[in-house]
Order: C-alpha cells, then structure tokens, then sequence
C-alpha cells in the first residue's frame, strides 16, 4: 500500500479543485447512506441464469459470476468502504497525533524510544499483523480497521513530531512558558491548535490511502467478509474475469479511484487555504 | 538617447493595479533611489524593468527603453539576448537568489558564460567585490557564507554582466550594520565604474541619499515625488515624504529630544480605488479637494535647493526637475529646518544634537533592578555569552547592539529564563533569579516579560488577540481586561476578536507589547522588536514602547542591531562583542565616544582593519581592532576602564585614546 | 476364485492406446519430439511422493514414477507396473503379477521386493503418508509378501473388492519407488515413469525429458515437459492464452470454460467424483433434528449451485456419496430438487440460522449457499477461516472442519465410493465431521466391500444410499467434474482426468 | 556524522525486537505447521511425530534462542514446508525482488521527476492537473488491476511482452528486462503519481524563487533554468519519498509478484507467515527489515548528501 501524500500547493485559488473533490466524496456519502432506496436489486441477489450478463438494460453494469447486479453492489459498496477508512483514519490520526505530540514535546530519550518502536513498526512484516490479527479475530470490519489504523500510526506520528517540533521552536511558545505553562499543558493548549492542520491534512492523505490499503487486504484475502460488496473485494474477486466480465472490476475500481481523487482534492484545497491564510 | 527611461509604466496583479503611471529617467553612470513603504510597488517596478512579473501580474501599460531599446517589445528570445547583455539585477534577499544546491563558483560561471566570457574569470571577479580568498569562496555553497558575502556575491555575478542597467532591489536589508556598510562602499566604487544605470530601491531614505543622485518616492503604486536626492530628502515638497522622514530615526536624536511622528493608517492595498490623491486619508493637511481629485505631477520650485547642497552632476535639463503630485506642495516643509540628509555632508554639521550634555538630565538615577553578573551560556561548544556583566536600574532602558551572533538574543533569553542552564547569576530586586522560568515563582515571572523579534511567530496563531490577552493577564496576575490592555497598546477594539493572521506586522507587535505589559512588569526584554518592520509601521512602535515605558517606569533591555533605533529608545547602551559585553553606559557617551574601537565601527567612524587571528587569553576583538597594541591585545584581556557616569570600556588603548566619532568615514 | 468383474481384475490391455487423440493417432503416427510447456501451482510443501496430497505435487510424480495400476479417466483401471492381478482366499488375499523388463531410471530392474518395500513404507505405523489412513482396517504393516521375484501378494485385514484401486493411482502416493528411497524425491528423482526430472526448484518450476529406459516401448512422445509455478490461477491462465505455456495441470471449470474453442485453446472435460460435502453436525442443534437438515437440502437449487461454481460442468448430487460415476450407484432414488414448499413444511415455521464454516477454495459455494438459503428464509452466517486454521487444531476434538456445526469440504475425486464413506459416514470414521452413525450404514458398508458380486453390491450401496439421502448429514449438491485447458493447434492426447492426474506419455505434437 | 553512527546502532535492536515479534505473534495465529506439510488427511500421529522432529514442541524460548544463534552463525535452517535451505531460498527471492524493483525504480525515477517536473513548472495550469489528478487516480487503482490490463493488452492481444515475469534459465539480460517490463510497467504506474508530486511541489517552490527568477534574468530559457536550478531542487526534497517507493517496491509487491508470477520476497513472506513456516518467515523479515532500514537511511544519506545545506553543516 502507497501513501498518498499531497505535498504542498502554494497560495493559489483551489475553489474549483475543492469544489469537485467535495463533490465526489459528498455523493459517495449520500450513496453510502441511501443505496437501500437506489439499487434497482439486492446487492447480493444471486441468479445463476444471468451470470456475466454485459452492462445493458436490465443491468446497466453487468453482473458477475454470481449473477449478482454489478451496479446495485457498485452503490452498496460505498458504505463499508465509508466505514473502513474514516474509522481507520480516526483512530490513526489520533493515536498517531498523541505519539508524536508526546515524541515533539518531551524529546531526549522519550522521542529516541519512541521514534525506533515506530521503526520497528514499520519494518514488521504487516502481512504478518494482518494474518495474526485476522486469524484471531476473524475477518471483520473491525479487525480490518485496526490493521490498516496499526499501520499508519508511525506515519502520522512522524509528520506531528515534526510539525510540533517546528512549533516549539517558535516564539509564542516562548511567550506561553514566560507565563508559566508546562510542558503538556503548553503541548495541548497551544502548540496542538497550531499542528492541528498537519493533522487535518494527514488525516485526509490517510484516508485515501486506507481505502487503497482495504483494497489490497481484500485482495490477499483478509479483508472484509466473504460477499461484501466492498469495492475493494469487488475487484480482487473479480479481477479473475477482468478479460471475461471487465465491468465487474472497472466500476468499483474507478469508483475507488474516484473518492479518493476527491479526498485528494479536497485535502489540497485545504492545504492551499492554511498556506494561503 | 543613452540610458534608462520609463514611461508610464503600469502593473496590475490579478487585474489590481499596483504600479500606477510611473516614468522617470535615469543617465548613464547616475543612480537613481527609489523609496516607499512595504508594498507600495518598488520591487513591482524593479523586476518589470527586466521585463519580469511575479506570477499573476501583467505589465498593462507603459514603455521601458534601455540605451534605445524598447525591453517590453522586444520578443521572447530578443529578451532573453537584451538581458543577457545589458542588465544585471540585485535581488532583495541574496541567500534567496542564490541556488542553495550549487557552488558559488559555478553559479558565477554560469553567469559570465551567459554572457560569453570564460569562467577563469571567476576568482577575479570575486576580488572584485572583495572577497577574501576567491578561490576558496568560489568551491563553497551559498550557505557557507555569510549574509554579507553572499550580497557580494550576488554584486560579482551582476558585475558578471557588465549592465548597461543595474537594478538593485533592497541590497543591504537584513544585513548588520558593518556589513551593510561595506556592501554600500563596494556599491558606491562600482557604480562609477560601470557607468551604467543603476536603480536603488530602498526604504531606507538615509542609504539613498547618500547614494543616489535623483530620488523618486512611490505610494501606492504612484511616484508622488521625484527630484534630486537632497532636495527631496531634505525639502520634500510631497507630504508622504515628509512624514517618512518624520518616522525615521536618525543617530543622535532620542526619544527625549526627537520623538518620532509615526503615519497614521496604511498604505492602500492594490485596487483599492480612491477618488482623490491616495495618501489623503492618511495626509494631516488634506482637504476636500484632496479626497475628490487626484493631484497630478508638478514641479516644484528649485530656489528650495539651498545653497550647501552640490548640484548633482547633471546629465539633462530634465535630471534637475523637482516634480510633487500634491495640491499642497508648498505645505509639507516644516517651518523649521530639515536635518541635511548625511550624503555627502561632513557629520559636523549637526554638533549640536549629538552633544552628549543634551541627554544627560533625562536619565533618572535610580537602584539597580537587574544584576548579571559573569553571565556565559553556551550551545554545544559555541559560547553564546562569554562572562557578561550588566545592569538594569529601574526605570531605565538599556540597549544592546552588536554584530550578528554576537550573543545579543542569548543574553536576552537568559534574562527571561530561557536560555537553559550556565554560569552567572541574575539577581532581580536583589534576589536571585532561577536560570529557566518554569522555576521562578510566580512574582519573578510577572516581573520579566519579553517581546520577540518577529511578530509572526510570537503569537499563537490560534488564539484570538482576546485570548491570547486574557491567558497573559490571568497567569501573570494582572488585573487589566484585554480590553484595556489593547487600547492601552494603541489596538482599534475590533482587533481583539480577530486571529494573529489577520493583523499587520505592525499591529502583532503592538499586541504582543501589550501582552508583555499584561501583569505590570518590572522589566521587559525586546528582543529586536522593530527589525521586521517597515519604517512607519517601527515609528509607531516605538512610540509605543515609549509610552509605554513612561507610563510604567518600567526597564527595558532592548536589543537591536540599528543604532539609531537603540540610540532613540536607549539611556544607557551595552555593546557586545562575541558574547562579551565590551562596553557600557550612558547612551550619548558611548555613541559619541570616546569609546571602544568595536563601538567606533559600528557607529561609523573607523573602517574595520583586515580580519586576523584571535588567541583565546585575549581581546576577542584584537583580530579586526584598528587601533590594536601588538602583543598586549592578543594576550591579555582588558581592563574595565572607568569613564565616568558609569561608562565602562573594556578595552587597552588609554581612554584618551579611545576612537571618538569624529566624522562620517563613508566617503565617495 | 478370480473375480469376473472389470473393476475387480485387470489385464493388459495390449495395444498403446493414446486416449481421445487416439483416432486421430490411429491413422497418423504420431510425431516425436517437442517439449510440453505446462503450468501449474507451485506445490506447498515439498514433493514426496510418499506425504504428497497437491495436485502439483502428484502430477510431477506421476511423470517421473509409476503405479502397479492406473485409474483411467472413466474409472476403470489399466495395468502399469503390473501386468496383471486376481483376488485369492474370496477377496482376502490378491496377487500382483509385474511387467517384465521394467527397470529405473538408474538401471536397477523392478522387482517384487522393490514394490513390497514401497507398500511397507506407507503401511508402516511411523510413515506420515495420508496413504496410511486409506489403507486403514483394509492393510496393515505386514501384509505385503513376496511369492516370487514377479509376483506380489497383499494379504488383507478383511475381504475388499475394490482392494486394486487402493494401489493404483486412485491411491495416489503408492507409487512404487526404489528400496532406498529417502525422502528427497526431487534431489534423487528414480522412478519408472516416462519422463526424467532434470531439475527442480520449489519457487519456479520443473523440467523433465524423456525417459530412454521407458517401458513401453515408443514412449513417451515427448523429449520433454517443462512445467512451470503459477501461484495465481489468473497468471496461469493468461500464460496460457499468450502462448507462453501449452497447458495447464490444474485447470478451475469456471476460468477456462469461458475460454472453450477460442483461439487455440482447447478444453477437455471430464466427470468426476470430487464433491464439496456439505456437512452438517448431527449431534447437535440445529441439525440434531433431520427435518433441519433435510429442510436445507431442500432449500438448495442443485443446478443453481452447478451453474455457478462448477461453470455447469459437474453432475447434480443428490446427498449420498454414490457419483454416477461409480458403478455401483444407486438409480432408484429420486433427485431431490429446490422445493420451498417442503421447506417450509420441515421447518414447521421455526427460524433456522446457522453458521458455515469452510476455508477459502469453497468460498463461491458459501456464498452461493448463502443466498440460496436465504431465499427460502435460512439464515446463513459466513465463517471463513485460513486453510491453516480450518484444517488446522487437535483432528479429536476441536478441528473446525470436523467439529463446526456446518461446514464445507472439498474432496478431490476418489476411486471407489468406499473410501469417501468409510472415513465421512461409518460411525466413528477418522473424517466423520457430521458425527453420524447409523448401525445399517455400518453395516452395510461392510457388506459392501465384502461384496463379491456387482448385484451384490448395488444392493448393499441402495441401502447406504438411501440412508444417506433421507439423514442428509451431509449434503452433496454437485459433483464435480473437470476441465483441462491446452494448447490443440500444438499439442494433442492431453486429457482431463477425474483426480486431475497427468499421463503425458502419449501427448505428442500436433503434425 | 554522528547520526549516522546513531541510526546504525539502532539496526540490529530494532531487528531483534522484530524478530521477537514476529516469533511471538506467529505463535498465536492458529493453524499448525505439520498439518500443513502432511495434508489433513494424514493422521494425528503423524502429525504429532513430524512435529516433534521439527521441534515445534520445544517451548518457545527455548526455540527463540535456537533460532537466533543459528541465525547469527548463518545457519537459517530449512523451510519446514518446501524443505529447502532458507537461506537459498530467502536469498534467492530477494534477488528476483530486487532485480524487479531495481527496473521499476529506474523507470520510475525519470518517469515520475520529469512528469513532476512538467506539473510544477506549468503549476496551476491544465498539464498540472492532468498530472496531478491521473497520478492520483492511478496511484488509487490497486496494481493487479492495472496489472491485468496491461496483460491482457500486451501479453495476450498483442504478444508484445511475455506474460510472466520469470525468463527461462540462461537467458540474456535483454530477455530478462523483457520478462520484466510488464509488472515494472504497472508498478510505475501505481508509484509515479506519489513521486511525481511531490516533485512538482519542489518544482514549485524552485520555480517560484529568487533563483530561478535571478537566473531568468540573466537571460537563460525556461529550459535551461528547469535544468540548471530546478531539476535538482525539486529531487532533493523528493527522495525521501523515492525511499518509501523503494520500500514498497522491495516488499510490498505481493500482488505484483502473484499476477505476473515473479517468485519473490513478498509472496515468500505471504506464504510463510500463513503457512507458519518459521525459519523462512524470520528470515524473510530480517532480511526484509534490514533492507527497509538501510533503504530509510540510505535515503536520508542521500538527502544530506545531495543537499549540501544539511551536508555541510549550517551557516558558517
Ligand atoms: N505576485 C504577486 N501577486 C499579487 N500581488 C502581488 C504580488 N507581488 C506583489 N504584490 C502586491 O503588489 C504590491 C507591491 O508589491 P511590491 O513587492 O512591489 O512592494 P515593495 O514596495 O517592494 O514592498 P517591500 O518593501 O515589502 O519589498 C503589494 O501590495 C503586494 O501585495
Ligand atoms: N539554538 C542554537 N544552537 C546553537 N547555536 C546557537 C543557537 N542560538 C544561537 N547560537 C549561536 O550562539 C551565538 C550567539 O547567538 P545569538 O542568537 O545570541 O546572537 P545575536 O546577537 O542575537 O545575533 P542576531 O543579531 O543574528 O540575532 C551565535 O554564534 C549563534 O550561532
Ligand atoms: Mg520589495
Ligand atoms: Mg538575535
Ligand atoms: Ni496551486
């Protein structure tokens, strides 16, 4: 799985880049949350007379090797993917934010500990984490957010340390010892405010990669359950027939494509504003 | 016709206009300054007379030609010939213009192979500006130099050029004060040299009148004066001009004698439209017909060129024209007479406000508040402070100068408690003071307050002025709302519910000024306070300092590298030199002197002797001292010479030896 | 005396017949010469003959060594290494005659020893080969002699009709090896087989060339076969549509079905006996009653499920362990359809819900379980464990695929019905994962193997076959068939086979 | 270059609390090793006997400290399921990892800085985001999609390149790099959007400074200016991201591997860890540890010294 970093974009109107990002994610929303009323099948309607069909009338993306309507599992996909990868990214940013805050503020030996066990996070096998995890638990949503928040956490934690530490050299945090903060009190009061956009921005750059990473763990088989429409799962199952039945993989894959150019957009503008401001 | 001449040039970013109708004419071998406040449009103009733009912009109106040539006609590849053979221009920021990734050599070379000369001319040409060992400089990256070495730099590469049209934009700003005045000699030599056009831009009206022979100043997009150097920096017929003059310390006039008249308000933004003349919402003497029609150019009656003044060497009728866009011009000169502008004018012409006598009764004696004795603070194995001994007595502002590194910011630091551990001790009120500020108690805390050189970064960028007013006043125990505090700061009230990023630099230091002053302190550390700001925006802040201080009886250790600044605010000045302080006390006396050989350099009146070697047993100063006694001063330390009123000089010579500024060595 | 039987004695068939490509074989000799490049899965453990159970595995052996009998694609057995066989003392004894003039690949003849010491390496009680369990209660360590240097004679536990299926392929690791054989098949590859292992490598592939000491004389066609790893089946089948192998070993019904008759590829299909049994737990709820069990059996769309997973190709199974295939499989018992209604009766609107457990090759049939129960109102939950762990945990007490309530299994085609019933069905069998028992069942599959006759026999299957169907503890929808996907423009004589197992030696080049 | 020595010291703890890991966590996921090897057919005693050969009913401690010293002395032991030595196989795998990864990061440095390049220097305008956004699109489309396409394209329509990535023993290098080009191909296409931007926001700053506005003034072309002074400053900042790439590309490749059956480390790894084959997946993890922190620190190495700011110390 890639990280899906946007770097800088300098001090440049964004509206329109934003305005589409915006766009896509909010309509993948809104599908997450009423595919119940759009889908003209059940998502997991199997009919073995109508295995393969071509994208056409009465399935208008085709359906797979199940019989099962592409479009219908298309729209419901988008809900356990808009599970994932939020939570995901929520519990990564968080974890990640507190790590590296602590790491930034406190530094010496601390920030030396911490900063190698995220060494040795990131070079421990994560397939191995993910069988573990899996077999233990099951393959479950909840499981598949805690392998993909695992892995992020040293990525977010490394950009927080370095945006605190950046913030720590500056004067306003001077000012606020001069008053008579201490060090944690000062780390949440005043230097938080201020890394919370490198957060903000990490946490959008994680959540397109959480998506991909999804995918990927659909992919070896220890992603989300068997059947779920998930657009990841989608396409590693059936990726078995892209030369058969393309559209049982080209649409989940470019809907996964699609959010998360929106999600990139959008944390591009974003980051384009704080420059700006 | 030979030369540079622009004609109503205009250039508008996004369609806002920021450069309005400028045209003037420079000659061959004469320097023309142009002046202004932050953002008034002087690097606009600069970078559009290579044809440049920023991003964003476009050159909407307007012709520039150069010896005969049209730039802005010229086609893309027919550009990039012209500037290749006839300009050369000298950025703002010299580190910024120079490839970070690149050797200095190599970016020399390039210059001059775009020029088709051969780069076995480099090490020449970096002798040319002085630098010494050029072969060694040339093998090094830009950032292995320093700020001043980097200008010079930047000076070879655009010597690289042999310019008919040399633009330099700023190119002393951010240096300290020695360097900025070798850059400025380096400059002087070459321009008659290269007998090309030169463009000074500065917002420093000192520097350009002593280096240019026609000045033009720029408001708001718009050259609301132009004319010969002295007359417009000594008789300006514009009121903008008069009040830039107004804001602008000078060495020699203090806050007692002198105090600065800051502008009010600011400049207009680009595509701000006014109807009238754009300075009138700012302009004292403004009337109804200012704010209904704009004022066009007209020329200014020469009989104000009092007799003194040399008649700048005249290449046509027009160079000697004084033009003023105002429908007052008569109105701006004061009733009495401007202070000559230094160009050219033996210092000795003003005796009587450098006259130390003249400050002496404002300072109050009063007891110590601050003792710092044998202060040294270290970074790894650089000695940041080196035994420094100082006192603060209530009520009293003291400056520091010194060169760049010299120690001035730790020193600052420690006093506030921020310096980490070291030798020394601090006593305040006779008690002594914890080295880090998390261990002083409550009291001490209150009683030491900062405000940091720069305003962007000194309050938190996430919290409202409110906020950050009423986390200070509630910690340090003061009893003030934020909303005194500002008023008391010189803060509109609506500035208190907005972010940091909202307000002007000049407003962010007012804010952190009234922060410092949120629990009554005994003492506050500036730690260059105004050196980010723009000339008007320093004046007010300095006023406000002032009024501050008054208001308070409160001490300062104020910090700036600009002698003017420290020698208005100041009533007793230190000097430091590579973390000792090498001299200290009463304000006039030290900048008059006699003083220490070191202080004689910054305040002008030596040329710093060849840099040599330092032994550790002895003056840290002996290397570059002209006046160095061999063998004594590389040796042994000096003594603490007593000079009287507490004027301390650490220093060998006999104080009767001692260097006195005597006169302004920056001859042409 | 001897049996009368097809299935029960063999005899050389005389003349080298070359399978489906024989007709054409018949009238062109074929051409010698040419490598066969073939892909298949990269074994998972290391090949030994002895332990393997992959079907990569058994098909590299196959090349290389041989069988006393070989099972055909349509069950029926051709004498290899021996030449001949007949049972003795009603069934309990059988005597092997071997070919003459077999030798190994280094040149040591074969002889009655060599297979004797083969058999005994798997029945020894220490051996790790899974063939030990399919010798179980039939032979046991000791029952191999040697009457004369050509004539071995197995003497059984009890009386077994089937008895040769056990040591022809159908028995896939009793592959007659040399006495010394120490395990490390693929450093010391000496088998009797029509090709050579030239080299071998766990992570890319194998190749072979033809064996000069072959027995039968002429063969193989081939010089040589090359077979290279393909860990994904989707890698594999692309090799083969860009040309870059000629066939594969192990090919999925629903990948290349679709691929049947375009381009070059040709697919060959065949019935077979493999099955995913459907087991549901009999001792406990739900399935502790038959109305749940048969109300899922009746739920199922038997064809539905055919389409689906097995491309249409397999036959439709109808819950007992009797694949048309085998000979003697019952015809009286009617084929149990899809039948709402029935349910709904059988469940006596009580709510049904249920866990299924399988591992990851049956996941199309959970899923397609799933939905199909679903529609008639059953609530199947989805379990999907690693191979690893599915297989995995103590076989006597917590092993998932023997101890979930519901499970999916798949069997890989066996020979005779015997070998799925005795171990899945028989009270106490090592594989019985529905934990059912019934006493005629028992019965009856003894008798079945004692028996001596085919009426006999297709007496005792009718009575195991209807207990089966109406119990259900395990519910076969489908059995399977399989497909073998090649090269026809280049290659012709390579066939499907029920157990996937390779026979290249009349594989030759198209003319 | 004391943070060097730092960072190295480091190594081996950080692979020693890996391999404790990854000792303990195997140990947790169920499923047993010689069930594995045997097959679910075989019998429990069978099982239980090959278990006690293999020594998996030592405790773990004990087989903890067997492990390493072996570990440490060279002997890696052999796979318990394909019954080769480890260190062939591990050793083997990587280098087909590395060859493969070594052809997709040469194709994908020029690939990815010029693209980069091309977006910074246009920033904001159609060619930028075109760049932008199909990198980001491609980046976001997992690579056994682009994989199969590429397949199905330029291995079986038009045969143009072989379908797998392993050429046949012996070939020349030519034929190798063939075999190779497709999965080089679609890696390239998942990492180029990744670097790509963020050379083009190097590219941006580069070609918005004073430097490259001095050096324009000199009167050098665009082109030269793009090649003088911001090629090199927009890569420098860029290969610490080049770094996470080659990290990716060494491990992280296990669908890659599995489409165009290309044996190496990440499958290994894959099979090993569900498998429990521990002696190879130790050594699997070590080897692949070793290599991400020395690719870590290679980067950071190569950003002090392509940088000299940082080379050669602050301001003098
Ligand atoms: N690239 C740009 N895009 C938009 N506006 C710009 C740009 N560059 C400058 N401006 C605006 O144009 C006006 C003139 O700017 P300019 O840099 O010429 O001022 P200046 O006199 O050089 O100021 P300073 O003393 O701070 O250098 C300012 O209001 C500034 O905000
Ligand atoms: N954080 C630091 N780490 C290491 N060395 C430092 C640090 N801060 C300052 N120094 C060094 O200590 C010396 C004194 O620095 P200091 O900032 O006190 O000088 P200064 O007089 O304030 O200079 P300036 O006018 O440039 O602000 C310099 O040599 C500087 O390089
Ligand atoms: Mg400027
Ligand atoms: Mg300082
Ligand atoms: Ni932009």
């Amino acid at each position: 799985m890639t990280a899906i970093a946007l770097p800088f974009t300098r001090r440049h109107r964004h509206r329109t880049a934003l305005g589409i990002g915006a766009g896509i994610v909010l309509a993948w929303a809104v599908v997450a949350v009423l595919w119940p009323q759009l889908v003209p099948y059940e998502p997991d309607l199997q009919d073995p007379a109508a295995r393969f069909l071509p994208p056409g009338g009465a399935h208008w993306l085709g359906t797979d090797q199940f019989g099962r309507d592409t479009f219908s599992r298309l729209l419901a996909g988008a809900r356990p993917v808009l599970l994932v990868a939020p939570a995901a990214t929520v519990l990564a940013v968080v974890a990640g934010t507190l790590v590296g805050l602590a790491a930034g503020t406190y530094g010496g030996l601390l920030d030396e500990i911490v900063m190698r066990v995220l060494d040795a996070v990131v070079v421990f096998p994560s397939i191995i984490a993910t069988v573990l995890v899996v077999a233990l638990a099951g393959r479950s949503v909840t499981v598949m957010v805690l392998v993909i928040a695992a892995s992020f956490v040293p990525i977010v934690a490394r950009s927080v340390r370095a945006a605190t530490l950046v913030e720590r050299e500056k004067s306003y945090v001077e000012a606020a010892r001069l008053r008579g903060e201490r060090s944690w009190g000062l780390t949440v009061r005043e230097i938080l405010p201020n890394v919370a956009p490198t957060v903000l921005v990490e946490a959008t750059s994680r959540f397109g990669d959480a998506i991909f990473a999804a995918a990927t763990l659909s992919f070896l088989g220890l992603g989300q359950p068997p059947g779920s429409p998930d657009w990841g799962a989608s396409v590693s199952d059936n990726r078995l027939w892209l030369q058969l039945a393309p559209w049982t993989v080209l649409g989940p894959a470019l809907a996964i494509a699609s959010l998360v150019v929106g999600i990139a957009l959008v944390a591009d503008a974003l980051r384009g504003r704080w420059e700006a401001s | 016709m030979t030369g540079l001449r622009i004609e109503n040039l205009s250039v508008a970013y996004a369609g806002k206009a920021a450069v309005r109708g400028v045209s003037f004419t420079v000659a061959p071998g004469q320097t023309y300054g142009l002046v202004g406040e932050s953002g008034c449009g002087k690097t606009t103009v600069g970078r559009a007379l290579g044809g440049q733009v920023a991003r964003g912009g476009a050159i909407t109106s307007g012709r520039i030609v150069v010896d005969g040539v049209d730039v802005l006609g010229l086609p893309p590849a027919g550009l990039r010939r012209w500037r290749a053979a006839a300009l050369a221009v000298v950025h703002q920021e010299a580190s910024a213009s120079l490839d970070p990734t690149m050797r200095v050599g190599t970016q020399l070379a390039q210059a001059l192979r775009a020029r088709g000369r051969d780069r076995r001319e480099v090490p020449e040409l970096l002798e040319r500006v002085r630098l010494p060992d050029p072969r060694a400089i040339a093998r090094r990256y830009p950032h292995q130099l320093s700020g001043g070495q980097q200008q010079r730099v930047v000076i070879a590469a655009a010597l690289a050029a042999r310019p008919r049209l040399l633009v330099l934009d700023e190119p002393t700003t951010g240096l300290d004060a020695t360097v900025e005045r070798e850059i400025l000699e380096l400059i002087g030599e070459l321009r008659v040299e290269l007998a090309a056009a030169v463009v000074l831009i500065s917002h420093d009206l000192d520097l350009v009148g002593r280096l240019c022979d026609r000045v033009g100043v720029l408001y708001a997009g718009r050259l609301v004066e132009e004319g010969p150097a002295g007359a417009v920096l000594r008789e300006p017929a514009h009121p903008y001009p008069a009040a830039l003059l107004a804001g602008t310390p000078r060495l020699g006039r203090t806050r007692r004698t002198h105090p600065l008249t800051p502008i009010p308000g600011h400049p207009p933004v680009p595509g701000e439209e006014l109807a009238g003349c754009s300075f009138a919402p700012r302009c004292p003497r403004a009337d109804a017909l200012c704010h209904a029609t704009a004022p066009a150019p007209s020329a200014v009656a020469v009989a104000v060129a009092v007799a003194g003044v040399p008649v700048p060497p005249v290449a046509s009728g027009v160079a000697a024209l004084h033009q003023a866009s105002c429908h007052h011009p008569d109105q701006a000169r004061r009733p009495e007479p401007r202070p000559q502008p230094p160009q050219r004018q033996p210092a000795e012409t003003e005796p009587a406000e450098t006259e130390p006598t003249e400050t002496g009764p404002a300072v109050p004696e009063s007891g110590p508040l601050l003792e710092i004795r044998g202060l040294t603070r270290r970074y790894g194995r650089t000695v940041a402070v080196d035994g420094a001994d100082l006192v603060i007595r209530r009520g009293e502002v003291v400056g520091l100068v010194g060169e760049s590194g010299s120690g001035k910011t730790t020193l600052a630091r420690a006093v506030a408690g921020l310096a980490g551990r070291g030798p020394g001790t601090i006593t305040l009120h006779g008690r002594p003071l914890h080295p880090s500020v998390t261990r002083r108690d409550p009291g001490q805390r209150r009683a030491v307050q900062m405000v940091f050189q720069n305003p962007y970064a000194s309050l938190n960028p996430s919290h409202t002025v409110r906020v950050i007013l009423a986390k200070a006043a509630r910690s340090l125990g003061g009893t003030r709302e934020p909303a005194d505090l500002a008023r008391e700061a010189g803060l509109d009230a609506y500035i208190l519910d907005a972010r940091p990023d909202r307000l002007s630099g000049g407003q962010r230091q007012r804010a952190a000024i009234a922060r410092a002053f949120a629990g009554e302190p005994d003492l506050v550390v500036c730690d260059e306070p105004v050196s980010a700001l723009d000339v008007s925006v320093q004046a007010g802040v300095l006023r406000l300092l002032d009024d501050r201080q008054r208001a308070g009886g409160t001490s300062y250790l104020f910090i700036s590298h600009d002698l003017a600044v420290v020698g208005y605010l100041a009533d007793r000045i230190a000097v430091m030199y590579q973390g000792r302080i090498v001299e200290q006390g009463p304000a006039g006396q030290v900048l008059h002197g006699p003083h220490h050989p070191y202080t004689a350099l910054l305040v002008g009146s030596r040329r710093p002797g060849p840099p040599g070697r330092v032994s550790a047993t002895g003056c840290p100063f002996a290397g570059t001292c002209p006046s160095r006694v061999g063998g004594l001063c590389d040796t042994s330390a000096p003594p603490a010479r007593d000079l009287g009123q507490g004027h301390v000089v650490r220093c060998h010579l006999d104080p009767d030896r001692l260097p006195r500024r005597a006169g302004n060595s920056t001859s042409p | 005396g001897a049996g009368g039987g097809a299935p029960l004695t063999g005899a050389d068939s005389g003349a080298p017949q070359a399978g489906t490509g024989a007709s054409a074989a018949a009238s062109v000799p074929p051409r010698r010469g040419g490598t066969l490049r073939a892909g298949s899965p990269p074994p998972p453990t290391a090949v030994d003959p002895v332990t393997m159970y992959d079907g990569s595995a058994i098909a590299i052996v196959q090349l290389v060594a041989d069988y006393l009998i070989w099972l055909d694609r349509d069950f029926t057995l051709k004498p290899r290494l021996a030449e001949k066989w007949e049972s003795e003392d009603g069934g309990k004894r059988w005597a092997f005659t071997l070919r003459k003039g077999v030798t190994f690949s280094d040149g040591t003849p074969l002889d009655a020893e060599i297979v004797k010491a083969s058999f005994d390496r798997l029945l020894d009680p220490k051996s790790k080969s899974a063939a030990l369990s399919a010798f179980d209660t039939v032979l046991a360590k000791g029952g191999v002699s040697v009457r004369d240097a050509a004539t071995v004679v197995f003497t059984l536990e009890r009386t077994f009709s089937d008895f040769p299926y056990l040591v022809s392929a159908g028995n896939y690791n009793a592959v007659i090896l040399k006495k010394d054989y120490a395990g490390d098949f693929t450093k010391k590859p000496i088998g009797t087989g029509p090709f050579l292992l030239e080299s071998y490598d766990a992570s890319s592939g194998a190749t072979f060339t033809r064996n000069p000491k072959y027995w039968e004389p002429g063969k193989p066609y081939l010089d040589g076969v090359k077979i290279t790893f393909y860990a994904d089946d989707q890698a594999d089948l692309l090799a083969l549509q860009s040309g870059e192998i000629d066939a594969q070993i192990l090919s999925r019904p629903q990948l290349v079905g679709p691929l049947k008759g375009l381009g070059d590829i040709t697919v060959d299909q065949v019935q077979g006996t493999g099955l995913t049994a459907f087991t549901l737990r009999t001792d406990r709820p739900p399935f502790d009653r038959k109305e749940a069990r048969q109300a899922v059996a009746y739920a199922l769309d038997r064809p539905g499920v055919n389409a689906t997973v097995y491309d249409g190709i397999g036959a439709l199974g109808n819950d007992h362990l009797f694949a048309p295939l085998f000979p003697a499989a019952p015809d009286g018992i009617a084929q149990r359809a899809k039948d709402p209604a029935k349910v709904a009766e059988l469940l006596g609107g009580q709510p049904l819900k249920f866990t299924l457990t399988y591992d990851p090759p049956s996941k199309d049939y959970a899923l397609t379980v799933q939905n199909q129960l679903k529609q008639a109102g059953i609530q199947v939950e989805l379990d999907q464990r690693t191979s690893a762990d599915f297989y995995g945990g103590d076989q006597e007490k917590d092993t998932p695929w023997l101890f979930s309530t519901a499970n999916l299994v798949g069997w890989a085609g066996r020979a005779t019905p015997s070998q799925f019933i005795i171990p899945m069905v028989k009270g106490g069998g090592v594989w019985n994962g529905s934990k059912y028992a019934n006493p005629d069942v028992d019965a009856a599959a003894d008798a079945y193997d004692a028996a001596q006759t085919p009426e006999e026999r297709a007496t005792q299957a009718e009575i195991i076959a209807k207990a089966l169907h109406e119990d259900v503890p395990l519910i076969v929808s489908v059995w399977s068939g399989t497909v073998r996907a090649y090269n026809g423009r280049k290659f012709t004589g390579i066939q499907a086979h029920p157990s996937s197992y390779v026979d290249f030696s009349s594989v030759s080049q198209v003319v | 270059m004391r943070f060097l020595l730092r960072r190295l010291v480091a190594v081996p703890l950080t692979l020693l609390g890996v391999s404790v890991l990854v000792f303990v966590t195997t140990e947790l996921v169920p499923g047993d090793v010689a069930r594995t090897i045997l097959g679910r057919e075989a019998s429990a005693e069978s099982v239980a006997r090959l278990r006690s050969q293999l020594g998996l009913d030592a405790p773990l401690p004990e087989r903890y400290a067997d492990w390493l010293g072996g570990f440490l002395t060279g002997r890696w032991g052999e796979s318990y399921t394909l019954g080769v030595p480890v260190r062939d196989l591990v050793l083997d795998r990587l280098a087909a990892s590395m060859l493969l990864a070594a052809l997709a990061f040469a194709l994908l440095v020029p690939v990815a800085v010029g693209l980069g390049l091309v977006a910074g220097v246009n920033h904001d305008r159609p060619v930028d985001r075109l760049v932008s956004v199909s990198g980001l699109a491609l980046g976001a489309t997992p690579e056994f999609v682009t994989g199969v396409v590429l397949l199905v394209v330029f291995a079986v329509r038009l045969r143009w390149f072989p379908s797998s990535a392993q050429a046949p023993d012996g070939s020349s290098l030519l034929v190798r790099l063939g075999h190779l080009a497709l999965p080089a191909l679609s890696l390239v296409l998942l990492c180029t959007g990744y670097v790509a931007r963020h050379v083009r926001a190097g590219a941006v700053v580069a070609i918005e400074s004073a430097y490259a506005g001095a050096a324009e003034l000199r009167g050098l072309t665009r082109w030269q200016v793009v090649r003088r002074h911001v090629l090199r400053n927009s890569t420098i900042p860029a290969t610490s991201a080049l770094g996470v790439q080659l990290q990716f590309l060494l491990g992280g490749l296990v669908t890659v591997e599995l489409l165009f059956n290309h044996p190496g480390i990440g499958a290994l790894l894959l099979s090993s860890a569900v498998d429990k084959d521990l002696p190879t997946l130790q050594a699997t993890a070590m080897v692949l540890g070793l290599l991400y922190m020395v690719i870590v620190l290679a980067a950071d190495v190569a950003y002090r010294l392509l940088d000299p700011r940082i080379r050669l110390g602050a301001a003098s």
